[in-house]
Parts: C-alpha cells; sequence; structure tokens
C-alpha cells in the first residue's frame, strides 16, 4: 500500500527568494552580510548582519591606557584613521584641560583633510567599480597614492598612523610636508576634473543613481544618518561647522547641503567635499605656526572621574566617543558611536523597492567601512 | 513636438557624456609614461623606503656592539599588545651592590601594532624605527626577535 | 601550382585536387571535413588566447598599469599559464546541480560560438562554408549561445547564476532584435546574404561610407547591440561581478569556467569580423571608387591583414567600451532596446530603403 | 533655549528627574517608567525638538546599569544626556526609544548584545555582533572569558 504524502502547499506569491549577499560579495566592501528578500529582482526587504569581525575594541579600551588606546582607534575606520586619533586625543585634552599648542592644532587639521581626501577617494573607487566601472577603481587609488606616500614620509605608515597622541603629536612633520601637499592639491585639482569626465557626468551613471535610495531629512535625522550620506539629505549635520574643533573656524568653507537625498546627491556631496577639503588645506597650509609639536604631558594619564563626549566629523559622518571614567588610568566604559553602524541601520528603509543593483549602489553611496560597524 | 525633440536631445547627450568618458580611458591609454605601477621585486635595489618608515622596531648599536638601552621595563609597561618582553639580569657591581642590566630584549613582531609607543616613551632612546619591510617568513617563531646583539653591553655614558 | 597570400582559391583547388586524386570521393571529404575542423580548432584556441592576452593588456593601459609582464616577455605566455591552471584544478561536483544539464551547458555555449566562426571569410578563398544566407546562419548559431547561459544557470541550482541567466535570456532576446535589424539595413544595401557576394559589393567603397548616414547609424547600433549580444562592456549583467558575484557561471570551476571564457571572448570575435566583414569591407582593402592608383597600393596589403586590422579594431572599440562605463541596470538595458535602438533601427530601415530605391548610395 | 530654562522644562514634563551637573551636558537621571513618555515629548513638543539621538550607550557601573541617551535639536541646536539606571542584572530592562529616534534600534541592540539590557517593545531584540548562542555579555564588569580574552 502506498503511502499518501500529503504536500504542503506552496503559495508562490507569498514565497520570498533570500539571498544572502555577503559574507563574502564584492559589493559589501568587507566581511557584511545582508540577507536580501527579493520577488523576482526586487528587494522587499532586507536584514543586515554583522559582527564578522568584531574585535571588541569597547573591551580592549577598559584595559588600555589613554595613549594605548590611540592605536585601537585606528583600527576602526581605518580610512580616516587620523580622525578616530583625533576624536580621542581631544577627549583626553578636553578632560584634563590642556591647552594644545597651535601648530598642532594646524597640522592636525590639514591632516584630517588630507585623510578624508583619501577616504573619498577610495570611497570613489569602489563607488564606480560597485557600478561596474573597473577602471575608476585605479584611477582612484593612483591618486590616493600620493597622499599615503606624504603621510609615510611624515609619519611612518599608510594606513594605520598612531600620529596623534594625548596632548600633541608623535613627532613633527617632515619638512617636506608642505611643500608636498602643494604639489598634490596641484596635481588633483586637474585629476579630479578626469573623475568628472568619467563617472560624474556619465549617463549610465544618472540613470542608475538618480532617484534611487531616496532618503527624506527627516528620516535621516530620525535613523542618524550623519555624513555626506546626511548632508545629501539636507540634514545640516557637519560637526566641523556646528561644533568647530581644531582649527576649522579659520578656514573659509561651505557645509555642502543637497536637497536630493538619492543616490547621485550623496556622490555629489563626496565630490564637492574632496574640493572643499583641498580648500582647507590650501588656506591653512602656508599657516602653520612654529611652535613645540606637543604639549607637555604627565607620564601617565588619569582622566578626573566623570563622563566626556567628544564628536568629530569622520569621513563618514560622526564619530562620538563616550568615555565614563572612574580617575584611573584606565576608561571604565569608552563607547565609540561609529558612523557607519547608523548609517548601516537606514540601509533597510531606504532599498526598500530597488533591484539588487540599486542595492549594490546604495550600499557603494553610504560607504560604510566594516570594521568600524562592528568595532 | 517637445518631447519628440527630448527624445533627440537625450541621445546627443548621452552619447557626448559617453565619448566624454572614452577621451579620458583613451588619453592614458596612449600615454604609457603615466603608468604608475613599480615592478616590485626588480626594483628592489633602487627602492628607498622614508626615514620615517616604521618597519620593525630596532635597537641601534655603535661599531663597539654598544646598545643604549637600560633594560628599565618602560616599553614593555607601555606596548599595548605585549610583544615586548624585557629579561633583566641582575650583576654584581665591584663596589659590592647588584645592578640590573639587560639580558634580553625580546620584541614579537607578530604581535607589534607599530604604534610607536616603545620609541616614544623609552628614557635612553634605545629604540628606532628600521626601515625592513620584508617581514614574509615561513615559520612564526622566526617573527619572534631578541634586539639586542649577542655580546653586546650597554653604552658607557647612559650607565651612568 | 601558384597560389598567393592575396587569393587562396587556388590554394583550396589543389587541396582538393591532391585529394581527390589519391583518395575515393567519400574520403576525400571526410578528410577535407577533418582539415577544416581541426584548423578552425586550432585558430579557436589561439584567438581565444591571444583576446585575453590581449584584454588584459588594453586594460591595463587603460588603468595605468602594465598588465601581465611575468611570464615570459612582455608577460605573453600569461594565458597559456592561465589556461594550464584552469585545466589542472578541480572540477567543483554540486551536490544539488542537475548533473547532466550542469556538464552540457558549457559546450552548448562554445558550440555555438564554433559553429558562427564556419561562415565568416577571412580572405579571399580562405573560407569554410559559403552560404547563401552566410548572415542569417550566423545570426541564428550565434544566438544559441544564450540556450547554454540559460541552461548553465538554472542547472546550478544558485540563486545568483539563476538570477543572472534570467537577466541573460532577456538580454539576448531584445538585443537580437537590433543585431538582426541593423545587418538587415545592411543586406538592403548589398542585395544579398551571402558573405562573400557582400565583401565583392565592398570592392569600390566599404558599405560604411556607400551607405553613408543610415549604415552610420546601423554600424552604431550593431556595435551597441553586439556587445551587448556578448554579454560583455557596460551590459554585463548576467555576470555583474559586483552584483551577482559571477552569475550564471558562479558555480563552474576549472575547464569548464574556462570554456565560459573562451566563449566570450570568442563571441566578441566574431561579432566583430561580422561587423568588419558586412561594414567595413572584410578582407576587402581600402578602395575608393574611380582612384585605380590609390586602390592598387591599398592591393598590396595582404587581405588577411585587412581582414585582422578591421576585427581587432573594433574588438579594441569593445574593449574601450567595456573599460570605461559603468554598468546599466535590467531595466534600462531593456528601455536602451526597445524605446531607442529599435524604432530608431526601422525608421533606418526605410530610410535605406529609400536610398537605396532613389539610387542615392554611391 | 539655554541649559537653564531646559532644565525648567524638563523638570516641569517629569518631576522626579535627577539632575547632574557636568560640563559639557545638561544631565538628568530619568526613572525607566518615564523615558519613554519623556523621550515622545521630547522629540514631539515644538520647542524642545529633540530630533536626533547621537548616541545611546550602555555602561556597566557595577552597582547598576545605564543607559546614556545623548539627544540634539537640529533646529533648536541645544542638546541633552539623559539616564537611565537599572539596578537589576538579571533582567535589566528598559522601555525602547526605537520607534521614536529610529537609529536606536540598531544601537539598542548593541547594548543588548554586549550588556544584556533587555529594551521592551523592541521590535527585532537580536544580539547584533555576537551569535546567537553566546554566553554572557561581554561588556559587563563582571564577564569572564578564559578562551577568548587574553590577559597581557
Amino acid at each position: 500500500m502506498k503511502e499518501v504524502i500529503n504536500l504542503p502547499v506552496r503559495n508562490i506569491e507569498e514565497e520570498e527568494y533570500h539571498i544572502n549577499m555577503g559574507p563574502q560579495h564584492p559589493s559589501t566592501h568587507g566581511v557584511l552580510r545582508l540577507v536580501v528578500s527579493l520577488q523576482g529582482e526586487i528587494v522587499k526587504n532586507l536584514k543586515p548582519h554583522c559582527g564578522y569581525i568584531h574585535r571588541g575594541i569597547e573591551k580592549m579600551c577598559e584595559k588600555d591606557t589613554y595613549p594605548q588606546i590611540i592605536h585601537l582607534t585606528d583600527r576602526m575606520d581605518y580610512l580616516s584613521a587620523h580622525i578616530n586619533n583625533h576624536a580621542v586625543c581631544m577627549l583626553v585634552e578636553k578632560a584634563l584641560e590642556i591647552d594644545v599648542p597651535e601648530r598642532v592644532q594646524y597640522i592636525r587639521t590639514i591632516v584630517d583633510e588630507l585623510n578624508r581626501i583619501a577616504s573619498h577617494q577610495l570611497w570613489w573607487c569602489s563607488f564606480g567599480m560597485d557600478l561596474g566601472g573597473l577602471t575608476c577603481f585605479f584611477y582612484g587609488l593612483r591618486d590616493r597614492e600620493k597622499i599615503l606616500d606624504i603621510f609615510e614620509e611624515s609619519f611612518g605608515s599608510r594606513l594605520l598612523h598612531s600620529y596623534y597622541t594625548p596632548g600633541g603629536l608623535m613627532m613633527d612633520i617632515h619638512k617636506d610636508f608642505q611643500k608636498n601637499v602643494k604639489d598634490f592639491i596641484k596635481y588633483f585639482r586637474k585629476k579630479i576634473k578626469d573623475y568628472d569626465r568619467i563617472l560624474t557626468g556619465n549617463i549610465i551613471m544618472h540613470e542608475r543613481t538618480r532617484g534611487v535610495g531616496f532618503l527624506s531629512k527627516e528620516d535621516a535625522i530620525s535613523y542618524g544618518v550623519t555624513g555626506p550620506s546626511g548632508r545629501a539629505s539636507g540634514f545640516a549635520c557637519d560637526v566641523r561647522k556646528h561644533h568647530p574643533y581644531g582649527v576649522y573656524e579659520k578656514a573659509d568653507f561651505k557645509e555642502i547641503l543637497l536637497p536630493e537625498g538619492d543616490t547621485f546627491a550623496r556622490y555629489m556631496v563626496r565630490m564637492h567635499e574632496m574640493r572643499e577639503s583641498m580648500k582647507i588645506i590650501e588656506q591653512l597650509i602656508d599657516n602653520i605656526p612654529a611652535g613645540d609639536y606637543s604639549a607637555k604631558m604627565k607620564a601617565v594619564i588619569k582622566l578626573p572621574a566623570g563622563e566626556y563626549f567628544q564628536r568629530v566629523e569622520a569621513a563618514r559622518g560622526e564619530l562620538g566617543v563616550y568615555v565614563v571614567s572612574d580617575g584611573n588610568k584606565t576608561p571604565l566604559r569608552m563607547k565609540f558611536r561609529s558612523p557607519n553602524f547608523s548609517n548601516l541601520g537606514v540601509l533597510d528603509h531606504i532599498s526598500r523597492g530597488c533591484k539588487i543593483a540599486d542595492l549594490v549602489a546604495i550600499g557603494a553611496s553610504l560607504d560604510y567601512v566594516i570594521p568600524d560597524i562592528d568595532r | 513636438m517637445n518631447s519628440f525633440f527630448k527624445y533627440f536631445t537625450d541621445i546627443f547627450h548621452a552619447v557626448k557624456s559617453l565619448l566624454t568618458g572614452m577621451t579620458v580611458t583613451g588619453k592614458y591609454f596612449f600615454s604609457p609614461w603615466e603608468i604608475v605601477t613599480q615592478q616590485y621585486p626588480e626594483n628592489r635595489k633602487t627602492l628607498k623606503m622614508y626615514d620615517r618608515f616604521k618597519g620593525e622596531v630596532i635597537m641601534p648599536h655603535n661599531a663597539q656592539n654598544e646598545h643604549r638601552c637600560t633594560g628599565c621595563g618602560i616599553c614593555e609597561t607601555n606596548c599595548p599588545n605585549g610583544s615586548i618582553e624585557v629579561i633583566q639580569n641582575k650583576i654584581d657591581m665591584p663596589d659590592g651592590k647588584k645592578k640590573r642590566i639587560i639580558d634580553q630584549h625580546i620584541y614579537h613582531l607578530s604581535m607589534c601594532a607599530f604604534c610607536g609607543l616603545c620609541i616614544k616613551t623609552c628614557p635612553s632612546n634605545a629604540l628606532a624605527w628600521g626601515q625592513e619591510f620584508e617581514h614574509a617568513v615561513f615559520d612564526r617563531s622566526k617573527l619572534t626577535k631578541i634586539l639586542n646583539k649577542p655580546g653586546s653591553s650597554i653604552l658607557k655614558d647612559i650607565a651612568e | 601550382m601558384n597560389f598567393s597570400i592575396y587569393d587562396f582559391t587556388s590554394f583550396n583547388q589543389w587541396i582538393d585536387k591532391f585529394l581527390n586524386d589519391n583518395l575515393n570521393p567519400f574520403w576525400a571529404v571526410v578528410v577535407e571535413l577533418t582539415i577544416i575542423g581541426l584548423v578552425v580548432l586550432l585558430f579557436y584556441a589561439l584567438v581565444g588566447l591571444f583576446l585575453v592576452y590581449a584584454e588584459r593588456k588594453v586594460c591595463a593601459f587603460m588603468q595605468n598599469r602594465v598588465g601581465p609582464n611575468r611570464v615570459g616577455p612582455y608577460g605573453i605566455f600569461q594565458t597559456i599559464a592561465d589556461l594550464f591552471k584552469l585545466l589542472m584544478k578541480e572540477l567543483i561536483h554540486i551536490k544539488s546541480a542537475d548533473t547532466f544539464l550542469f556538464n552540457i551547458a558549457p559546450f552548448i555555449v562554445i558550440i555555438a560560438s564554433f559553429m558562427a566562426i564556419a561562415a565568416i571569410p577571412f580572405a579571399k578563398g580562405l573560407h569554410a562554408i559559403d552560404f547563401d544566407i552566410g548572415i542569417l546562419y550566423v545570426i541564428a548559431v550565434s544566438s544559441l549561445g544564450v540556450v547554454g547561459v540559460l541552461l548553465a544557470g538554472w542547472s546550478s541550482n544558485n540563486k545568483y547564476s539563476l538570477i543572472g541567466a534570467m537577466r541573460s535570456g532577456a538580454q539576448i532576446v531584445s538585443y537580437e532584435l537590433s543585431v538582426g535589424l541593423s545587418l538587415l539595413t545592411i543586406i538592403v544595401l548589398a542585395g544579398t546574404m551571402q558573405f562573400s557576394q557582400i565583401v565583392e559589393g565592398q570592392a569600390n567603397g566599404w558599405f560604411l561610407f556607400k551607405g553613408h548616414i543610415p549604415a552610420f547609424v546601423a554600424f552604431v547600433i550593431f556595435l551597441i547591440a553586439s556587445t551587448a549580444e556578448t554579454n560583455r562592456g557596460p551590459f554585463d549583467l548576467a555576470e555583474a561581478e559586483s552584483e551577482l558575484t559571477a552569475g550564471f557561471h558562479t558555480e563552474y570551476s576549472g575547464i569548464k569556467f574556462a570554456f565560459f571564457f573562451l566563449a566570450e571572448y570568442m563571441n566578441m570575435f566574431i561579432v566583430a569580423s561580422i561587423a568588419a566583414t558586412v561594414f567595413l569591407g572584410g578582407w576587402m582593402p581600402f578602395h575608393v571608387g574611380g582612384w585605380e592608383g590609390f586602390n592598387r597600393v591599398m592591393d598590396f596589403i595582404p587581405p588577411l591583414f585587412w581582414y585582422f586590422g578591421k576585427t581587432a579594431f573594433i574588438i579594441f572599440l569593445m574593449m574601450w567600451f567595456k573599460w570605461t562605463f559603468p554598468r546599466l541596470r535590467i531595466d534600462q538595458l531593456l528601455t536602451l532596446e526597445w524605446k531607442y535602438l529599435l524604432p530608431i533601427n526601422l525608421v533606418n530601415i526605410l530610410i535605406m530603403a529609400f536610398v537605396v530605391l532613389m539610387g542615392w548610395h554611391f | 533655549m539655554d541649559n537653564a530654562t531646559l532644565k525648567e522644562r524638563i523638570l516641569g514634563l517629569v518631576p522626579e528627574a535627577e539632575f547632574q551637573e557636568n560640563k559639557q551636558f545638561l544631565m538628568f537621571v530619568v526613572p525607566p517608567s518615564a523615558m519613554h513618555e519623556l523621550s515622545f515629548a521630547l522629540k514631539h513638543e515644538a520647542d524642545l525638538a529633540f530630533d536626533f539621538l547621537f548616541c545611546l550607550s550602555g555602561v556597566d557601573m557595577v552597582k547598576y546599569l545605564e543607559v546614556v541617551y545623548h539627544l540634539e535639536s537640529t533646529t533648536h541646536k541645544h542638546q541633552l544626556v539623559l539616564k537611565v539606571r537599572t539596578a537589576d542584572r538579571e533582567n535589566a530592562a528598559v522601555d525602547t526609544v526605537c520607534d521614536i529616534w529610529r537609529t536606536a534600534e540598531f544601537h539598542e541592540r548593541e547594548a543588548y548584545d554586549l550588556l544584556g539590557i533587555r529594551f521592551n517593545n523592541h521590535p527585532d531584540l537580536r544580539r547584533i555582533f555576537l551569535e546567537e548562542d553566546w554566553k554572557g555579555y561581554p561588556l559587563r564588569k563582571d564577564y569572564v572569558d578564559e578562551v577568548n580574552i587574553v590577559e597581557l
């Protein structure tokens, strides 16, 4: 006698077609996993799964002294390592109420902006590559190399510098630093026109990005999307303007705000920001005052008991460092409000209803760096 | 009629934008002097790293095989990753006192994060950055290095 | 017996006569077919290897790089090394794949491109088969490849592969129209579908110049559509490595992957040679009607040189597209075809028919 | 709104809120029961309009667990820090604010993952960084893990 098998009735319409984008996928820029539910090619919803390279930096910070923490912050958002260092250094300086020499402020601001350009260049590479234009990748890296060479000459390393220390800098800038930076600005002003010609003006790129992944201003604020992605939605969130640090007050620059809120706007904000950063550097580079490259610091840095918060504008958005100190040389709790972590939260919201190809473009325009999400 | 013209102007602008893009790649195709790639193993002889390049931590020795390390261990406490171990020795001084000197300064390159705190905090400037960058080895244990050379001694004026 | 590099007809006749003298007619045909098969196979492999190398060098120069430069002088043996690597790689067996279809798919793809080569005239007399419906045959055969792509995507039992294969299906179905119609424009001008006659018809000027505006429009459309048909350049949606990792051939490894890879380059070669033959005169030297002296000088350059030069030029154009443009999205791809290329193409045929009717061509 | 009037305003909304001295921010400790209601008021009342939650952190203060909310108004540019404390380490639970500030969804998941603070009414309260079967909450001070944490 044959056994009767009752097959479940399958409703094709309601069944979800899941795709695991990642952890190994070319367009997630690292080990991020997006579980995407599809209907045909259209994204119904997606769930980000992160934590594949969670290293517990916040836990490690609780065991480290403040100068030792600096090298850990390098490894969060490795593309804006200097800016991350800057946040922690400023926090310690603010807690100890130390006046940092003017020279240090200038150098830090210039190096931050160089780092921002380098980071945006890499973003441009990967944006072009995610859209399918592989050549962009090499042009971006070619020009980024020039900045990395300047970094290497002055600070000894290309990516993870640990150049700032609480109270100042590890060492003074190289004697050729100013000349090299000026040469680079001259070089990059020429090359950025190529960027515009090959990608910004391209009709395929316009079609791919215009009106894709719309994020309204209200949502940007509510989701805490900061940095270029937030400013593309009209959210005035530039920490350099609203809570100035370093010597940004002395430089004349615009906060780029675009109202469109789509992928193309996020692209354009970054392109403009590279130019603004060059403007800032040009204004400051000749005016670096002479002086000491570090303030006098005690051998053991102990923060007075209390809570401190420092915000900086990292390349991808607002980086917040929150420290609870109990008066010891190690913090009781150190929390990094990483820009990418908040920016990732919005991905599900803005990619619903778009196609897989759009999802890749949106992901590229949000420009996440996975170690910064996972920390 | 308007949309009819728009149809053709769209095509015109599209083609124009595509051709602009092609001029960029075409220009680079025909300008091989702009190639930026370095032929790495071949150019080893001419390759020079910057003075400040952080290749590895070294302990400079002078011609008399003398270094500046007192073996105080400040680098060890400052290292965030525990990549430095300082092993001290006690020797009897002629005046009867015991004195600590360095026996071995062990440096685990595999754990080093190149933060530079050991070099910055060293009170006698005994450590420095080396420009060597070809660290690949087949055995992990080769990355553990002893920085003071065998038979070396501390520089006279540091010791006093 | 006399043969030259300008005309291979007498050479072919000599072989034919030699075989018929020594063998009975049946075996003579068998031997001839075998020779042709072997020659085409060898040619196929050589062109494939060379194109892979050329592509890597071209893209490297466009990207300010040197490209392959380790194996042999200027890296010319790089692709051979790659071939050996692919030959030695493990053929990964996919457990839940449809094994029969999975194995057969790369062969379908490669056979489709193989068959198309047979109808292409390389030089006078150097022509495997001269169909009187040559163009129709090539269009029909070259579009068979998509069956292999669809099967590969379906049988891999992989979601990325399936999406890639479906994209490819939609893409070929639409762009086949444009390819056909743009070739039809020239057929209207040439009045024949036979490749040898099309080439002969361009003895006093290439069709691109003879048919002026409509021929030029058809040429541009053919370039775009054939790039799309070969899954290349800005239209590589079926592979789309930043979206679908590798699209339809995600699950393939070793030599089966190499087949897909080789077929892509051969398809590129085939469409380039069709474009060269139909629009740019194939092996016919650059002639201008009436300029006898000039034509003589041009005749001095061997036809094979002309043929490969033109094909290489078209291939270079296609590589240039690929290494410059970002990828289109699937709906934009279809919009481009149905809203732009197809209507323009239809109007263009009408114009061409009118031009031919009124005798306004050169 | 300057900090003095803002202080009055907050105390008017939640009288039992406890003011804390801080050089940088206006800081209040709010009882957990009042947090959600207060958040709603902070976001939606026109003179407050705290629409940007720029940081949400969980802290283990050994005696109690704490959730710290850093708020900013993008229109009025004033800032505020709220704290919610819970002494119950086993079943620490706080009302979610992710219906008010959407960014809290991920940050609350992080706090749950690393500190074990549960958020009531959270739509998707799962571990975000660690695996589902991870035992314990790593950022707590009493967390012991002999395998994964290397003591130097």
